[in-house]
């Protein structure tokens, strides 16, 4: 049985998370939605003109969990779902594609819900942090989500 | 003893010179264990900063993330996770 | 100023609704998140075998319905946004792309919201008809949302 | 008297043999008027059937829907729009 889910972390140069990748990989025959998210750098964050950010990633566990959301997503969806996620890691640049999500399922708001978890649960239960450069040649980690509350049973 | 490979990550990698700390905990130690020795164990931040950030971070292997309770894994190899800023 | 909204009928066989242009046309190096929405034809509904679909639109009608639909949800969202709207019209078959939406704001949350409500209001208020091909040869126009609740006052 | 030129969509396409309906109504009259006699003027379909779909219609011109009370637009050239199912 093919897999319902493709999850990967993308060394910058080496490859880039692709929407059009996604679209392929969440279409199936039976299915009447997609819903893709495609997270962007942009040229300024709380005020500030940002010219890069670095993500740092964990990568082994990042998949990892990843396919743990995945699961936990299907589960919660309790109909056919294909998901897919890719997320970039190193130094990016503005209008640089940080992370694409994509759902596709067989009708519309399942879709939605599906790709709107999946991208809620990359930003704040992932093992990824960046760190922002900004124009004046400064750079600062972002502020985060504490991991200590999401820790699950039956995976230690 | 065994002896613990930490992987850093984040801003926990402005805590130290290198990218892993290592660390020799008794045998049965707990993931709360380590989280008690390793803000001495930093040789960049100052201990209050260290305090702070081990407080608020996760501890992880590859596969999963773990309790406070849980035994350190056999291997020793493991990851702290800070908070974190995905997307 | 160029136009934040792109929205067009595309007859088959001519144009098809296309999730590229779509996220080129809603990015903009102040946007961090685009949410794109791509429906398809499945092979089946309500239990039936389906081989295509008819779509019939009042093209001028929905083109201009498509745009106050966009002045409605950038006023509601209150942030910048860019949309695209495509729907396809003529015969299309199994895995063709019936329509395409998408949003681009600032952040994530503007973007998945604005990009729903004009899916939704494309579904529901616009001037589109659907007649369902079988597989055993016959057709049926879709049961669909009577406009008649949503005449807006100031447009007769 | 004004000469109404009616095009028709989705199902009501199966109401006539062509693909508009022509009807002459008096000067004045309003989109109530026009829904009021449009299904005697359909050729295909059963009175009762037309009606039923004529009363779930709404009306509009290129650029926006109208309402029952609005007055039938200058040139004659409007859509009738049977319950929608896009996307």
């Amino acid at each position: 049985m093919e897999d319902f889910m493709h999850a990967a972390v993308c060394p910058a140069g080496q490859r880039r998370p692709d929407p059009q990748r996604a679209l392929a990989f969440v279409s199936d025959p039976g299915f009447g939605g997609i819903c893709l998210f495609v997270g962007r750098i942009r040229n300024h964050n709380l005020g500030r003109s940002v010219e890069g950010i670095s993500y740092d990633i964990h990568p082994r566990l990042a998949e990892n969990l990843f396919r743990q959301f995945g699961e936990e997503i299907r589960a919660e969806l309790g109909s056919s779902v294909r998901l897919f996620v890719e997320h970039a890691c190193g130094r990016l640049g503005v209008d640089d594609i940080a992370v694409v999500v994509a759902a596709g399922t067989p009708h519309r708001d399942e879709a939605f819900r599906a790709c709107r978890a999946l991208i809620e649960a990359v930003k704040h239960r992932a093992p990824i942090w960046k760190q922002e450069h900004y124009v004046d040649g400064s750079s600062a980690w972002s502020e985060g989500c504490s991991l200590c509350g999401h820790v699950h049973s039956g995976h230690g | 003893m065994i002896r613990i490979q930490l992987e850093l990550y984040g801003a926990c990698r402005d805590l130290h010179s290198q990218d892993r700390v290592e660390i020799d905990l008794p045998e049965g130690s707990t993931v709360a264990d380590l989280r008690e020795r390793l803000p001495a164990a930093f040789d960049r931040a100052d201990p209050q900063r260290a305090a702070e950030l081990v407080r608020c971070s996760a501890f992880a292997t590859d596969a999963a993330l773990l309790r406070d309770a849980d035994p350190l894994p056999g291997n020793g190899s493991l990851a702290i996770l800070p908070p974190v800023s995905g997307g």
